[in-house]
């Protein structure tokens, strides 16, 4: 594809420390690369570059992106930071995003990073709101608390869960939210097993966070005829053409939205303004993350919920309301709020 | 003899290389410049001291897999157990770094051996089972790997967790206790040294030891071996054990070659790698070492092109599976035409 | 090689083989030009040494195995016999040498495999059995159509597969050593039966290596040497000295015992009232009391299956007995293992070289010294001395006369006789002071027996105490300084070895006869 | 703690046992089958997936879904030639060609559906179809029976049917027959003129009739799309079965039982406060005990059935 292009064009290149296809963050930020690619045509030369599960491999991949003078190199996910401060180091002339992951402490002063990472717990404290708000109205939900599905118990996916908990307690202090782990990011059908006994023993909204393992989530709900809420894409659409009955239990999804952050990136790399050294953590204020509204809420939800909903919103922006987080509490710290929790 | 073995390990060369070639090609074509998808694929993994540092980072752990995989079949137990070994040794080493405060003279091979001891439990307890009860070791060695996996997950999230890491994932280690690169530029470390010698001595082991000789008469059956009176029950579940050690010790030198803290949160793979290399290497320790670069070779040489060319990760892994196939065909490596070329004109002389 | 035939009977050839070379992939010529008639009506044997390509012969005709060369004329046609489908179609049996059954089905589906009676979609369960019976009646046979092959004796299975070759409008009967692995009634009762078949104007080839049975039961003779025929005519026109010549390429002479009084030789195994009621049945044994000297070869006669594997299991310590005590040289050894056995001077030639005796795919250096591998001689610490280990092989090799290709083979590219040879080198070299010898001549040509009689005499004269099992009543008895006779588990009575005689043996073997 | 007592005594589920157990009941068989031929078959697994995968996008371009499960099974078949070409043309390693079938299987499906659908992940897009639920009549209007036993995927239903059919099959018609004698003693039934390779190419295909069947019950029936790597083990925990099952039709069905049992004890208890590791480890760890039990038994009615 490379005849086409022209002979200044940028070049940029995604790193994925996984394989595509995960409906989540590798997805959306390859989504937000193309989406560029889309927009700036012969004026950017993207590529797209799977590293695979092997840990041990990433760092060469590294290295080799590093060496072959793209413009930007992104990376997401938590699980790279670490390592890529070391080739940050190793290559101070290379420039490198790193999305939804943390620097390693004493890290900060890479001037050659510029290091994004989300408030996915603020994004789910509206989802928890919502959840709450339409269980204590109790019109068309059936059950008496909310659950979760998670892949593993681990500290991205609990932020996800600390958020939905305090959430739902802000509406409707008592509530209790069941929690089950997986064990895979694959295993679709027993996230819909998992489900489906959550469901049937009073779940009435479940909040799925396990990436292909939480779609089993949204046929357990089809089944039983109950509500799921999805995560980092917009689970409604995954299903809106193809199976409508299912995607009609999806009340929403929570975002972050890798996607954008990575295609307004490539637009400050054309104007030359990309914050390289600098830190951000975006949040509902930065339209980082969000809940989708336009889907099923619509009409599902009431207008006093949405209201709440607007409500902590606005209250999350303006600062007076600060979300807790699970990064940097320690197991039995979430253990605690976990068993608090359990119906 | 010496010509023969020397021919044939050379046609095994040409022949491998042959394979690829013949899969390589209609990939290749898909592409813009096959020439250079191809010779990327096949040259690129010798173009910088770099790609040869990975095949070796890459064959490290595979070659101390399959030794133990080698082991364990050679002595007739087919105990697929490495995997969850490596994870479990790779897990427990890693803890040892971190509660031990010893100097890492002391602390590195102590915190080696204990990892190689509780890994090998994995390897181990499927040779104790077979033992006691008859069991199949292979079936109850892979359930004991996703066992491994889960137990090794609570173990580091309840005890090594680090709270302040946004991942699940031990703390790091102290920076003494990682391996440092032997080769600039390279992240070959004392464990790739480490890994060839185990195999050298693994081929003295088995063919100039009479704990070997046991071994191999042990993995032909019963009935020879109860008839010289060896205790073949004892030894089987001792070789399993050491397999399990070995993997399990493959795992903790891989940590602390490769890594900065335990970060894995399932197996890595290199047992599978390991059992491929040992089918591949025939069961013979020496052959492990071209076996598990040769494998290491595909897999930069598939990292290449996937990097350059945006070739699917997926195709490289198809590629490998049928080179995979390819080497070990019997119907190809021992044709009778292929055969009279490297034996010469040994043939009619059996009488 | 002048062919003066029977004049009574046409002489109408069946098959005819023509110029048949076979080379094996691996390299090895099993025949070459290999041509002769095999005349309808006639029961041929077919004799030759080990690896002379009897059995490779007979596997092509039964369509097994592909020539490399030649043709094969069935009634006159040249046939190709693609597989053991077509032979059958053609009226051609084979009974294996190694048997063809599969251990955990039943006799009728064992026959009917391949050409199973149908009801529906399903297997004629009735049909099968009721076709076994038919067959087991019409050739006088009698099996039990609904027993597990694996739960029946030898001989019992040795039946099956003549039913089984028989059960296709068999017209040639082809039999690799039917007589191996049988007693000798067991034998005399098998070759009744073949008489009748022959009768029944079946045509019959058949492979051993025993010259008395040749001679009781063939009209013809074919001998192979080396995968070339040799000699091709009638048999009452030949000597024993001149088959057994064209055989080997050499005149063989057969060892011979010398008459000794031992009564006063050390007692070296002493067993007494020595039970052992577990395990398979044939092998149980019931208060057995045994004394076996300094330099005494005591032989084991007994119907297949009356426990003779169970003494050679107790004394190699493979069991532990029940009840009762057993004493090597004063030494206790009731719960003793194999390796205390060993290390107390026990060696063990067993009956079956490939599956016990020896591992297969292991080269012939480590099949020999296995055993000795921790001796001092061959060792350094925890390493073995490979070139003192390849120097004794050569040494055991040229002295047990095995033919190989080198010491690094692998053991299953011998011969069965010879691979016999070098099992019985590892043992026999080890000095032992007890010896059990199980069926060490099965399946072995005339030359191998001799060579391995003669070391066992040679064994016993330097003070061994040797256990002979076997089925062979010549070799028992041309070998025992006494004779202890089986029945049931039991020893029914010693006796002294001064000109015994099989007749004399009989009764106690069947169980007709009693003395303690 | 009374709410778990309720929920585990609930029909629901008994009716989760039967439904996590179809896909392990189905693999199972057809693991029997293969190995009974003497052809152990690791690359099951692959089988499954690309059964999984064929049924979605049959079923979505023809929307029938007869024709998605046609597709699947032919698509494990597909899976049995491989093994069949690598094992008995190619005369590779019979472990590795498994191995290989797996690592095909899975890059495989992700490039096709990727290449259909320019999704790596999932078929969400496919408007795939999905067989039918059974509602037994009579059983269905049982109070507890019926919530357990109608109601199911007609692929649970054809699993279990399928135990008795295998166990016919492999014990009572020729085909059966010989398939045995070439798995135990290949030289022999190769003497009595049974051709090895083409009944081993049958088990292989029967196999994959049976794997590709496990796969669509997955991806068509418990849900509704093919998303990479589905099967998530499966077919070695069917490898698991067949052989705690002694290589028995009945025997393999009790051991996925007991698998199916031990998972949906384990999804019961996902809520309860356990670490959900430990949960996730049990079933396996019950796999080895309940082998090594199964295996001790065994041995010792060996040394009591000898004793008479
Ligand atoms: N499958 C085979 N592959 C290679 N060589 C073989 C094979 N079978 C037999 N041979 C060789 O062919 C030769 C003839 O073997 P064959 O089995 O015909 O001997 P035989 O006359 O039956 O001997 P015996 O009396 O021991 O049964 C031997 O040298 C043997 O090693
Ligand atoms: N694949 C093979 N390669 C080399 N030699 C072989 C092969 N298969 C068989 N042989 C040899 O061919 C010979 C003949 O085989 P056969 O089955 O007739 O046994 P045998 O020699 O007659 O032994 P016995 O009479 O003691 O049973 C054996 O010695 C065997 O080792
Ligand atoms: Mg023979
Ligand atoms: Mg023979």
């Amino acid at each position: 594809p490379s005849s086409a292009q022209a002979a200044d064009a940028k070049r940029a290149i995604f790193l994925a420390n996984g394989t595509l296809g995960d409906k989540s963050f590798f997805d959306s930020a390859a989504r937000g690369m193309q989406d560029a690619k889309a927009k700036y045509g012969d004026d950017l030369e993207i590529r797209i570059v799977e590293m695979g599960v092997d840990k041990s491999k990433w760092r060469s991949f590294l290295q080799d992106a590093s060496e072959e003078d793209y413009d930007l190199v992104f990376t997401i996910t938590f699980e790279i930071g670490e390592l890529l401060a070391e080739i940050a180091q190793e290559y101070p002339d290379q420039n490198y995003v790193l999305i939804d992951g943390f620097l390693p402490e004493g890290a900060g002063d890479l001037q050659n990073i510029y290091s994004v990472v989300y408030k996915a717990n603020e994004a789910s404290y509206l989802a928890g709101v919502m959840a709450a708000g339409m269980l204590a109205e109790g019109t068309n939900v059936k059950g008496t608390h909310l659950g979760m599905l998670g892949a593993f118990d681990i500290p991205v996916i609990n932020d996800f869960f600390l958020g939905y908990v305090t959430g739902a307690q802000s509406v409707k202090p008592d509530v209790k939210v069941a929690v089950s782990f997986a064990g895979s990011f694959e295993d679709a059908a027993r996230g819909k097993e998992l489900s489906l006994a959550q469901y049937r023993t009073g779940t009435a909204i479940g909040f799925n966070v396990a990436g292909l393992t939480g779609l089993g989530q949204l046929d357990a709900a089809k089944e039983t005829g109950q509500w799921a809420i999805g995560v980092n894409s917009d689970q409604e659409l995954i299903f809106r053409e193809s199976d409508p009955a299912l995607a009609d239990r999806v009340v929403t999804s929570v975002m972050k939205n890798i996607d954008v952050t990575v295609a307004r990136t490539i637009d400050l790399l054309f104007e030359d303004a990309v914050p390289l050294g600098q830190f951000e953590a975006l949040g509902l204020k930065e339209g980082g993350v969000g809940i989708v509204k336009d889907g099923v809420m619509a009409s599902v939800v009431s207008d006093d919920v949405k209201a709440k909903i607007d409500a902590a919103e606005t209250a999350i922006i303006n600062g007076d309301i600060v979300v807790e987080s699970a990064f940097g509490k320690d197991t039995a710290e979430i253990e605690a709020i976990r068993t608090a929790v359990r119906p | 003899m010496i010509r023969a073995a020397f021919a044939s390990t050379a046609i095994t060369a040409g022949f491998c290389l042959f394979v690829l070639l013949v899969v390589l090609v209609p990939v290749a074509l898909l592409y813009p410049e096959p020439g250079e998808v191809l010779s990327r694929f096949l040259l690129g993994p010798f173009e910088k001291t770099r790609y040869m540092g990975n095949i070796v980072e890459l064959a490290t752990p595979s070659m101390l897999t399959a030794l133990a995989v080698v082991l364990m079949f050679r002595c007739g137990a087919f105990n697929l157990g490495v995997e969850g070994s490596f994870f479990l040794g790779g897990l427990t080493t890693a803890a040892m770094v971190l509660w031990m405060p010893l100097p890492p003279l002391v602390g590195i091979p102590l915190a080696l051996l204990a990892g190689a001891i509780v890994g090998s439990v994995v390897c181990g307890i499927p040779g104790i089972v077979k033992a006691t009860t008859g069991a199949s070791e292979l079936v109850s060695s892979l359930m004991l790997n996703y066992a491994a996996v889960f137990i090794g997950l609570f173990v580091l999230n309840y005890y090594l967790r680090d709270p302040t890491a946004a991942m699940l994932s031990s703390d790091r280690f102290p920076a003494e206790y990682r391996f440092e690169s032997l080769i600039p530029r390279t992240r070959i470390h004392i464990g790739s040294i480490v890994a060839v010698v185990a195999c050298i001595i693994g081929a003295i082991y088995l063919n100039r030891t009479s704990q070997g000789l046991e071994v191999r008469i042990s993995g032909t059956g019963n009935d020879f071996s109860r008839h010289l009176g060896l205790n073949s029950v004892a030894l089987n579940i001792r070789i399993q054990v050491i397999g399990g050690m070995i993997a399990a010790f493959a795992g903790g030198i891989e940590m602390l070659g490769l890594y900065s803290r335990f970060t894995w949160q399932n197996t890595t793979g290199n047992g599978w790698t390991g059992v491929i290399v040992a089918i591949i290497a025939r069961d013979n320790p020496i052959l492990i070492i071209p076996a598990a670069l040769f494998i290491g070779y595909l897999q930069v040489g598939g990292d290449l092109v996937s990097r350059a060319f945006g070739v699917p990760t997926e195709i490289v892994s198809l590629i490998q599976a049928l080179v995979m196939i390819c080497v070990t065909s019997v119907a190809i490596f021992q044709h009778p035409a292929l055969r009279k070329f490297v034996q010469g004109d040994r043939g009619g002389a059996a009488q | 090689m002048q062919m003066t035939g029977d004049e009574t009977a046409p002489q109408k050839a069946l098959v005819e083989f023509r110029e048949i070379g076979k080379t094996y992939p691996n390299g090895t010529v099993a025949l070459r030009n290999v041509s002769f008639q095999v005349i309808e009506g006639d029961i041929l044997a077919v004799c030759g040494e080990n690896g002379a390509g009897k059995s490779t012969l007979m596997k092509i005709l039964a369509g097994i195995e592909q020539p490399t060369q030649g043709t094969i004329h069935y009634e006159g046609r040249q046939r190709r016999i693609a597989d053991p489908n077509v032979a059958g179609d053609m009226g051609i049996g084979m009974v294996h040498q190694h048997f063809s059954l599969i251990r955990s089905l039943s006799v009728a589906e064992n026959l009917a495999l391949g050409q199973e009676p149908r009801r529906g979609l399903l297997i004629d369960r009735r049909a099968a059995a009721d076709r076994v019976r038919e067959l087991a009646q019409k050739f006088s046979l009698d099996v039990d159509p609904n027993t597990k092959v694996g739960s029946l004796s030898v001989a019992a299975q040795q039946k099956v597969e003549i039913l089984k070759a028989l059960s296709r409008n068999t017209r040639l009967l082809i039999l690799d050593e039917p007589s191996a692995v049988l007693t000798p009634q067991e034998t005399q009762e098998l070759f009744v039966q073949l008489r009748s078949l022959r009768a029944r104007g079946v045509t019959i080839i058949f492979i051993s290596h025993k010259l008395h049975e040749v001679r009781a039961l063939a009209n013809r003779i074919t001998v192979i040497r080396s995968g070339e025929v040799v000699e091709d005519g009638v048999l009452s026109e030949m000597s024993d000295a001149a088959i057994s010549k064209l055989v080997m390429g050499v005149d063989v002479t057969r060892a011979s015992r010398n008459q000794r009084d031992l009564s006063a030789a050390t007692p070296v195994v002493v067993v007494k009232k020595a039970t052992v009621a577990t395990g398979d049945a044939d092998r149980r044994i019931d208060a057995i009391d045994l004394t076996i000297r300094a330099g005494e070869i005591l032989g084991i006669a007994g119907v297949d299956g009356s426990g003779q594997e169970g003494v050679v299991d107790l004394l190699c310590g493979n069991v532990q007995p029940d009840e009762g005590d057993i004493a090597l040289l004063g030494k206790p050894m009731a719960l003793a293992t194999t390796l205390d056995w060993r290390r107390a001077g026990m060696a063990h030639l067993p009956g079956d070289r490939f599956q016990i005796g020896g591992a297969p795919h292991m080269s012939l250096v480590d099949n020999v010294m296995a055993g000795s591998h921790r001796d001092k001689q061959f060792t350094r610490g925890p390493f073995l001395r490979v070139g003192a280990m390849v120097a004794r092989t050569n040494e055991l090799i040229k002295t047990f006369n095995v033919r190989c290709l080198g010491p690094r083979e692998p053991l299953n590219s011998l011969s069965g006789g010879n691979a016999q040879k070098l099992v019985a080198a590892r043992e026999f070299s080890s000095n032992p002071k007890f010896l059990i010898v199980n069926q060490p001549t099965r399946g072995i040509d005339v030359a191998a027996a001799a060579m391995i009689h003669g070391e066992l005499l040679r064994l016993s004269q330097n003070g061994t105490a040797i256990l002979l099992v076997t089925s062979d009543l010549d070799e028992l008895l041309q070998l025992s300084d006494r004779v202890a006779v089986m029945f049931d588990g039991r020893i029914a009575v010693v006796l002294e070895n001064d000109g015994l005689t099989p007749e004399r043996l009989g009764p106690f073997m069947l169980g007709l006869e009693k003395t303690s | 703690m009374m709410d778990l007592a309720a929920s585990l005594l609930s029909p629901e589920f008994f009716a989760a046992i039967l439904r996590v157990s179809t896909p392990i009941i189905l693999v199972a068989m057809g693991v029997l089958i293969s190995e009974r031929a003497g052809v152990v078959n690791i690359g099951a697994e692959g089988m499954m997936l690309s059964g999984a995968f064929c049924g979605v996008v049959f079923s979505a371009y023809t929307g029938s879904a007869t024709v998605g499960l046609v597709a699947a099974i032919v698509a494990g078949m597909v899976g049995g030639l491989f093994m069949s070409f690598a094992v008995h043309v190619l005369r590779a390693n019979l472990f590795l060609s498994g191995i290989a079938l797996n690592l095909a299987a899975s890059a495989g499906t992700i490039l096709a559906l990727f290449a259909l659908t320019g999704e790596k992940g999932i078929s969400g897009t496919l408007d795939s179809e999905v067989l039918p639920s059974v509602h037994i009549p009579w059983i269905q209007d049982l109070p507890v029976l019926g919530t357990i036993l109608s109601g199911h995927h007609i692929l649970t239903y054809v699993a279990f049917l399928s135990v008795p059919a295998v166990a016919i099959f492999m014990m009572r018609t020729p085909t059966g027959l010989r398939m045995r004698a070439v798995g135990e003693n290949p030289e022999a039934a190769k003497a009595t003129g049974l051709s090895v390779i083409r009944l081993q190419l049958q088990a292989f295909l029967l196999c994959g009739v049976f794997a590709g069947a496990g796969g669509a019950f997955l991806s068509m029936g418990y849900v509704s799309w093919f998303s990479q790597n589905m099967t998530a083990g499966r077919g070695f925990i069917a490898l698991a079965a067949e052989v705690m099952g002694a290589g028995g039709a009945y025997g393999t069905l009790a051991a996925s039982l007991l698998l199916g049992s031990v998972d949906v004890l384990a999804i019961a208890l996902a809520g309860e406060g356990l670490p959900s590791e430990l949960l996730q480890a049990a079933p396996y760890v019950v796999t080895v005990l309940a082998l090594a039990l199964y295996g001790l038994r065994q041995a010792k009615q060996k040394t009591i059935g000898t004793v008479h």
